[in-house]
């Protein structure tokens, strides 16, 4: 029932906006739609900590602890960014950068998007989770080159372009699976669901799995954004309207990596931890301290924070691929911090750039002046990414590096100087956005910012302090990811 | 959990003073009000709350330590809370010294605007609640939360004025080394735990070490507790930052802030690691001895005021270095006895130094209040504007010189001690090594005697040398001396000075409970039964010093050759100008400037130093002399580390050129080679 | 260890120093006289130079600072406390143990801090020189004489410098190399600290030169006088400082008076050497530039390093 | 039809289908790659069926319609149209030369084969060759992809990779589930469409359909 709502509600958004997404009380209507959202997943929520994992529609849908919480995730962030959005995109076409139907493209693209990620999450079957991420791919694409400029529209091919290769390849990878899983399973619609495939996953032939997996690694590690795959990533982040860079960087990618560590636990029924954790572990490490050294060079904000949500990708690759109850827990909480930051930080980004025309880092000064709160909110949620305590991301990376300090102490010292990098890195740049004499002016519409300290504040708290059902959460899906 | 039954032991005290320093933070925040709350509330209850911590801690030296856990933090972590002497000593430390300068804040900061004031309390109180949190951590995380708490909060009120581009670039070099310390001490952690147990300090002190990866954790902790504490290579922040902070601001990182780096150094060190090797103690006295030499060498070429009181902060953590180096070499080689008095001198310089450097501070906020100055060169004849602060000053920077009968004497005093020792050490060559570390210290109390000689005689005494001196102050237009709250919180501080250096011999009781609780092993007997009056390191036939008698006696001397002179001889007394050395256009441009006065220091060190001189031409009117001091650090250390980042980032940079062939072609490879990796 | 008849010798012994200490320049001058052959002065010149002093109005600037006029007092009041704790005729001194060797250099730099700053009070070109110039010595100088202070600390282990007397006194005459090194080192700190030359020239108002005289050029009258008697005190002081650790035998011992007139005696005799020694090196050296200061000063200080050096290395 | 005959023709289709693939690496013409392109469709189409007649798996057939629809008669007549509004005819150099791409191709192929040989072993009946060859024409797709400097061709090469993906869904395994082809075709039609919006953007903005104007966005 309620995975029906939680699908339903989106796709039927995404028709209705189709329709009236241009009119003068659509960014409302999107509000709702997303509240409504939100509001079904967490009475699913509510149910599966009552009442245990559930399936729906003939097993074709199903919730377990792992992707419970990432639906509630996905649909809090959606929220809130929608509520983000409905300010940015009124000042957007104050400043007549988009025009009536560009918005309702974007509104009823807003829903259908959301839609497909909840799909992606709850969908037992592994085709349909492939659909689902090809139609985030689809859905997100025209909102990238929503404005049209030269720019936009290279950014958009390219993510189109690498995305739907990368995705090509982790069809093959489920045909592979499949042809695996037909041979225990036998044909027919059962082979390819996830909980059919754990209970036989130690039948499986190895040499097919081994290869299903790498293709799978490389077509949903496009979407992750894994060094040396990530290429379309900062382009599609910098150039989209900022609540569509938002909801990528703090959702899309979350999704493609639970597809991602969900096709590992498979593999690794089959052939033991230290193949897919060690591949995974080696994309990690490369992904961060690659993307450490990239942040450096930044000029345009938004590209900078594209970066280091590459950089944070890595952590919880690594973090999965160490694997363990006590990573996995990190790479769980990790998730968790990192859309919940980094969302809140293209906001004030967002707004940042609206108030002084511009992304580029050297024409944002003194923000703090103008206006404190997108100033204050863009120096925290900054400081918080980049691991200050108490803030949850020092949290899960704090168990994160304890663990691989014993556990893979030749990572450390790799990981450490990727964090400094990181750290001088953006800080050096922000600290002058926030602080100096101001280039910013006031905004047409009062800023969206109530989004920005909400997520922050459970930062906040997830640093100093972890709610127990929350804790047990973790553990339970941390135990199924092994 | 937080029991009743138990509040009032120091441990939930302390706590309890924290969290209200918390509250007052978040009563600032109180849009309503807070005009008032800022203005008159905030800093006399964050004082009141300071002396409050300060009597617990000194509770808890005398008492057996005591332990509680938080329901926050990681699920199977929760926070951990303890309270030693050790603990209980750095408590108290924080809170009498953050008493005098919350007062003396609540006076300088009334001129403040509402908004900037409300930010001000906010971070200043959340300051201090996470330097009481890092003293009470027991275990990892907590410190690292407290600590980069600390680190974050300060840097906040550093960049308080941000508009000015030197003030946002110290306080990111500020943030940028703190967080590259941080990183070693949590590796240094890591090192510790050595992969079993959880992360509480009770589990790290349970771990047994090779003697190697106690050797790396000493390092990591060194290094990362000394990039805090200022200590070379890793200083190079300290001299930007303390100055750029608002003065009581300034006072608590160079009095207190850095005393949790030597918290941290000594916990670390004596207590988590244990089984000190005196190679070890050799490291920490050589780079002891280079920072409090280098700092002091420094600090003699500034003109500016606080960036002088900043380096002369340097200078003393190296002094505390040398204190912990020797006991460290004492420990090693089995001489806890001895050790001990190192650590006893270590930290009493730790409290001393919070103290007068604290003053001094506040003596420097008030003459930029008063005058908006900060240039030496353009100070002079304060004292007959500003005679109380003038007063105070005078205090703190006879202190701060090791001048007999003043605190910082006694700390120096029984580091020589220590020093003198070494007849016990087996090991020839470092038997004549330590004092030769001695000697430094030696160089390094006369230079710095030097150096306030030069503050106090250009800053206080002689006339204005810039015509600039405003009769009323730009800032709080107020004219001549400081306000009451600010004379009170110095007074308070000066009193401290005065006591530390009067009544050193209780002070050493304290501070050997926490040696003998922290190493087992205290000061001998016979040093211990001596009476209040005598300090007496080892026995009194080896050392001994009375300061209260030597102030006595050379008081009394003092008034009797007074009276003396005064009965015998009239009183007559005629007033004229200075003798001008029959040359009568005597201008106050004529005096010694701060940097004439470093001149000979300048010749005598001249290779420490990288000097850019410019000298005015013969015929030049309007003649000046500018001079360039730069520290060698950033040329062989910070910028080439810069540089290799930036070479890095630029070739790494390459991989992407925007052709999507090429991105395609990563992914073809990617693709191929993890095939053949699988086959 | 306190006990009346040792407190009454204390304040004997201290008195004592106070007024024989003129007497020791006037000597001096007298040596030097003779040796430039020059009509000598009355020995007792000093004491007639205090005397008018004291008797003349004092002229004070009008910018003086409380800090300038008290001074004087506090300089005398330091250098008579450094009498009190060197055992000059006895070791037998009960407020020694108050401050030990530390703590006389200590009461020395407490001096040469003040008069540098009352120096600076009036704000003269003159006095910010004589400071600096004061304190470049002053930095120097102190390393060294608590390096050479050391070197016998060592030897005798403690930093009483009563006891290390009484050990020096009671050990059979053997030449320490440690002890040659550090006397070696005493004597060129000595020659610093007093404003003597090589270093210094009493004698000169040279403002190129001078470097004690143009901290005190803005005193006069009883300042004057009091500060002249401290510096006289301060060499006196310095004198049997260094008599009391390189040749202290028959320095008497704690609580036999019967010594005393003979300590008396030795004491004299020392002084009359030392005197003449002390005016026949200063006339034979040249005045060092000032910027050989530096370098015959750290030549004292690595003397002094050497001697404790020695010390560890030939267990002597 | 017995099984040895069924799993020739399955064979012979799958050579012409590399052979196609071959073809469409070295063909510069845009016009012959989309009648290319109709014919692997074509090819695969016709494979679809055989194997679905030959192991009754009645889905089979629904998904043979499903290609011929899309992939013989939608997706080429809309790129035709495309061509002709945009009047793009040629693709006239690649990056690398032809004879260098078919080289690659070749090893390509030799990879692929040399990969899919121990699967091969534990595939169905009559399908043994077909996962090797399957994996093959999506490697030279993909290599298609990289060397092709306009947009069109780029998107045909991206087609053609879906082709041999079907294939192999198809041939070495009887075809996904249903619901799955179902998914998997409508994001190819849905992709098509958007790629055809993209040409008139691309087009608008650059008024010209070469990749090489689209390279600003990197670091420097």
């Amino acid at each position: 029932m309620e995975i029906t709502l939680v699908l339903g509600i989106p796709l039927l958004g995404g028709l209705l906006l189709a329709l009236v997404g241009h009119r003068r009380w659509a960014p409302e209507l999107n509000s709702a739609m997303s509240l409504l959202t939100f509001g079904a997943a967490a009475l699913l929520t509510g149910r599966v900590i009552a009442g245990g994992p559930m399936m729906a529609m003939g097993e074709q849908f199903f919730v377990d602890s792992f992707n419970v919480f990432l639906v509630a995730l996905t649909a809090f962030v959606a929220f809130t960014t929608s509520l983000f959005s409905r300010r940015y995109m009124r000042i957007e076409e104050h400043h007549e950068r988009v025009n009536s139907h560009r918005l309702r493209l974007y509104h009823s693209m807003y829903q259908l998007f959301s839609f497909t990620m909840v799909l992606c999450l709850l969908a037992n079957n592994v085709g349909i989770l492939w659909v689902a991420l090809e139609g985030a791919t689809l859905s997100t694409v025209l909102l990238v080159s929503l404005y049209r400029t030269p720019a936009s529209l290279e950014a958009a091919w390219k993510y189109f372009i690498l995305c739907s290769v990368g995705i090509a390849q982790a069809l093959f990878g489920t045909i592979l699976l499949y042809f695996a899983a037909e041979k225990v399973l036998g044909p027919g619609g059962t082979s390819l669901l996830w909980t059919h495939l754990y209970e036989v996953r130690h039948q499986l032939e190895p040499t097919v799995l081994s290869l299903a997996f790498v293709f799978l690694l490389v077509g949903f590690g496009t979407k992750v954004g894994l060094v040396p795959l990530h290429n379309w990533l900062p382009d599609a982040h910098a150039e989209g309207p900022t609540p569509v860079s938002a909801v990528l960087s703090g959702l899309l990618l979350n999704v493609a990596l639970y597809a991602v560590v969900r096709s590992k636990v498979l593999v690794d029924g089959a052939l033991g931890r230290n193949f897919s954790g060690g591949l995974l572990m080696g994309f990690g490490l490369l992904s961060v301290v690659v993307a450490a050294f990239f942040l450096s060079r930044q000029k345009d904000i938004k590209r900078m924070f594209a970066y280091s949500s590459i950089e944070h990708m890595g952590i919880m690759t690594f973090a999965f691929g160490m694997g363990g109850p006590v990573a996995a827990f990190a790479g769980l909480l990790h998730m968790t911090v990192h859309s919940l930051t980094k969302s809140a930080i293209f906001f004030t980004v967002g707004h940042a750039s609206q108030s002084t025309g511009t992304q580029i880092m050297d024409q944002i000064r003194g923000l703090i002046v103008q206006s404190p709160t997108i100033g204050w909110g863009l120096a925290v949620g900054s400081l918080a990414i980049l691991g200050m305590p108490p803030f949850g991301v020092f949290t899960s990376e704090f168990m994160m590096l304890t663990t691989a300090m014993h556990e893979h102490s030749w990572a450390t010292p790799f990981l450490l100087i990727a964090l400094g990098v990181a750290f001088a890195a953006i800080f050096g740049k922000v600290q002058p956005m926030v602080f100096g004499e101001t280039t910013a002016h006031r905004l047409p519409h009062p800023p969206a910012l109530i989004p920005v300290f909400v997520h922050l504040a459970i930062v906040l708290m997830l640093g100093l302090y972890i709610p127990p059902y929350l804790v047990a959460w973790y553990r339970q899906a941390a135990a199924l990811i092994g | 959990m937080i029991s009743l039954e138990v509040s009032a032991s120091p441990l939930t005290g302390s706590l309890l003073a924290a969290v209200s320093w918390l509250a007052i933070s978040g009563l600032a925040l109180i849009p309503a009000a807070n005009a008032f709350i800022a203005r008159r509330l905030a800093f006399p209850l964050g004082a009141l709350v300071g002396l409050a911590l300060a009597a617990f801690g000194l509770q808890a030296i005398w008492l057996s330590p005591d332990q509680m856990t938080l329901p926050l933090g990681l699920p199977d972590l929760p926070f951990h809370l303890r309270v030693d002497p050790l603990a209980g000593f750095f408590l108290m430390l924080l809170g009498s010294v953050s008493a005098g300068i919350s007062v003396y804040a609540a006076g300088y900061f009334r001129s403040e605007t509402v908004q900037r004031l409300t930010l001000i309390a906010l971070q200043y109180h959340v300051f201090l609640a996470s330097m009481a949190f890092v003293i009470l951590a027991d275990d990892a995380y907590l410190f690292m939360v407290a600590w980069e708490t600390m680190a974050l909060s300060s840097y906040f009120l550093v960049t308080t004025d941000h508009k000015l581009p030197a003030i946002r670039s110290a306080g990111f070099l500020y943030l940028l080394i703190a967080h590259l310390g941080a990183i070693a001490i949590l590796l240094c952690f890591g090192v510790m735990h050595g992969g079993h147990g959880d992360y509480t300090f009770d589990a790290l002190r349970a771990a047994h070490l090779q003697p190697f990866w106690a050797t790396v954790a000493f390092l990591l902790a060194f290094f990362g507790f000394g990039a805090k504490a200022g200590m070379i290579p890793l200083h190079a922040w300290l001299p930007e930052a303390h100055p750029a902070a608002p003065s009581p601001v300034s006072a608590l990182m160079s009095g207190i802030m850095l005393k949790t780096a030597i918290y941290g150094m000594v916990r670390v060190i004596y207590d988590l690691i244990g089984g000190v090797r005196w190679e070890w103690g050799i490291l920490v006295l050589i780079i002891g001895a280079g920072t409090m030499l280098f700092g002091v060498l420094y600090a003699l070429m500034q003109h500016d005021l606080k960036r002088l009181l900043a380096y002369h902060s340097v200078e003393n953590i190296g002094i505390i270095l040398l204190g912990l180096g020797m006991s460290m070499v004492f420990i090693g080689f089995g001489h806890p006895v001895a050790g001990a008095l190192g650590l006893i001198a270590a930290l009493y310089h730790a409290l001393n130094h919070a103290v007068f450097k604290g003053l001094l501070f506040l003596g420097a906020g008030s003459i930029l209040h008063a005058t908006g100055l900060r240039n030496l060169n353009d100070m002079g004849g304060l004292i007959r504007t500003m005679p109380k602060v003038a007063f105070y000053f005078l205090i703190g920077a006879l202190a701060i010189s090791a001048l007999p009968p003043l605190n910082g004497f006694v700390s120096e005093w029984l580091t020589f001690q220590t020093a003198l020792q070494v007849p016990i050490l087996q090991n020839s060559v470092v038997r004549s090594l330590v004092p030769l570390f001695a000697a430094t210290l030696a160089l390094a109390g006369a230079l710095t005697a030097m150096c306030f000689v030069k503050v106090y005689g250009i800053a206080f005494l002689g006339q204005p040398r810039e015509a600039k001196h405003p009769a009323h102050s730009p800032v709080t237009g107020r004219g001549g001396d400081a306000g009451e709250m600010e004379r009170f919180g110095m007074a308070w501080l000066a009193a401290s000075c005065l006591v530390l250096g009067l009544f050193p011999s209780s002070f050493l009781l304290m501070l050997n409970r926490i040696c003998a609780h922290l190493t087992g092993h205290g000061l001998s007997d016979q040093a211990l039964e001596s009476s209040w009056l005598w300090l007496v390191p080892t026995s009194s036939v080896q050392a001994s010093y009375a300061p209260i008698i030597f102030l006595l006696v050379i008081v009394a001397v003092t008034l009797l050759t007074f009276l003396l002179v005064r009965r015998f001889y009239h009183g007559r007394v005629r007033f004229s100008n200075p003798w001008d050395c029959g040359f009568p256009e005597q201008t106050s441009r004529m005096q010694d400037t701060a940097d004439a006065f470093g001149q000979p220091i300048r010749h005598v060190f001249g290779p420490v130093y990288l000097m850019q001189r410019h000298m005015p031409d013969p015929d030049d009117p309007a003649p000046r002399f500018s001079l360039k001091i730069e520290d060698r650090h950033w040329y062989w250390l910070y910028l080439p580390v810069a540089r290799l980042a930036e070479y890095v980032s630029s070739k790494i940079a390459l991989l992407q050129q925007g052709k999507i062939s090429i991105y395609l072609l990563y992914s073809f490879f990617t693709l191929i080679a993890l095939l053949v990796f699988v086959r | 260890m306190t006990h009346l008849p040792g407190i009454a010798f204390q304040i004997l012994q201290s008195l004592f120093v106070v007024l024989a200490a003129p007497l020791l320049v006037g000597w001096l001058n007298q040596c030097r006289a003779w040796l430039q052959n020059r009509s000598a002065p009355s020995i007792l010149l000093p004491y007639y130079t205090l005397a008018k002093l004291f008797h003349k109005d004092a002229v004070i600037a009008h910018n003086a600072s409380p800090l300038f006029r008290t001074t004087p007092y506090i300089l005398f009041g330091c250098m008579w406390l450094a009498a009190g704790i060197v055992p000059v005729l006895a070791t037998d001194l009960p407020f020694a143990p108050a401050a030990d060797i530390i703590a006389l250099v200590g009461v020395f730099a407490l001096a040469r801090v003040f008069s540098a700053l009352a120096a600076m009070d009036i704000g003269t070109s003159f006095g910010g020189l004589g400071a600096r110039r004061e304190m470049l010595i002053g930095f120097l100088a102190e390393p060294a004489m608590l390096m050479t202070l050391f070197t016998a600390a060592f030897i005798s282990g403690s930093t009483q410098l009563t006891t290390i007397v009484e050990t020096l006194a009671h050990r059979e005459f053997v030449i320490y190399p440690s002890l040659a090194f550090a006397a070696a080192a005493f004597l060129m700190v000595l020659l610093a600290e007093n404003a003597r030359i090589p270093i210094d020239n009493p004698a000169t108002h040279l403002e190129l030169t001078m470097i004690h005289e143009a901290t005190i050029l803005e005193y006069s009258a009883r300042h004057l006088a009091l500060i002249e008697w401290a510096t006289a005190i301060k060499l006196f002081a310095y004198m049997t400082i260094g008599i009391a650790l390189f040749l202290p035998w028959g320095i008497a011992e704690a609580g036999d008076w019967k010594a005393l007139p003979l300590a008396f005696a030795v004491l004299a005799v020392k002084l009359f050497f030392a005197g003449a020694g002390l005016a026949l090196i200063e006339t034979v050296l040249a005045k060092l530039r000032l910027f050989l200061a530096p370098e015959f000063l750290s030549t004292a200080f690595l003397l002094a390093v050497l001697g404790m050096l020695t010390h560890f290395l030939v267990r002597a | 039809m017995n099984p040895s005959l069924a799993s020739q023709a399955v064979n012979l289709l799958a050579a012409l289908l590399l052979l196609i693939a071959f073809a469409m690496l070295s063909q510069r013409r845009i016009l012959t790659l989309i009648r290319l392109f109709a014919w692997q469709g074509a090819a695969l189409a016709i494979s679809t069926l055989i194997v679905a007649y030959s192991t009754g798996q009645t889905h089979l057939y629904f998904s043979a319609a499903l290609t011929v629809l899309l992939k013989v008669a939608m997706i080429p007549w809309v790129l035709h149209r495309l061509i002709d509004r945009l009047n793009v005819r040629w693709d006239v150099e690649t990056l690398i030369n032809i004879p260098t791409t078919m080289l690659i191709g070749i090893g390509l192929v030799i990879f692929a084969f040399a990969l899919a040989a121990p699967i091969s072993q534990m595939a169905n009946a009559f399908t043994k060759s077909t996962l090797g060859i399957a994996l093959a024409s999506v490697l030279l797709s993909f290599l298609m992809m990289i060397v092709r400097r306009k947009a069109v061709p780029q998107v045909i090469g991206f087609l053609a990779m879906e082709n041999g993906l079907f294939f192999a869904a198809t041939s070495a395994t009887y075809g996904m589930p249903l619901v799955v082809e179902l998914g998997v075709a409508l994001d190819v039609l849905v992709g098509t469409f958007i790629f055809g919006i993209f040409f008139f953007h691309i087009r608008e903005q650059f008024d010209s359909l070469d990749i090489r104007h689209m390279e600003k966005l990197k670091e420097d």
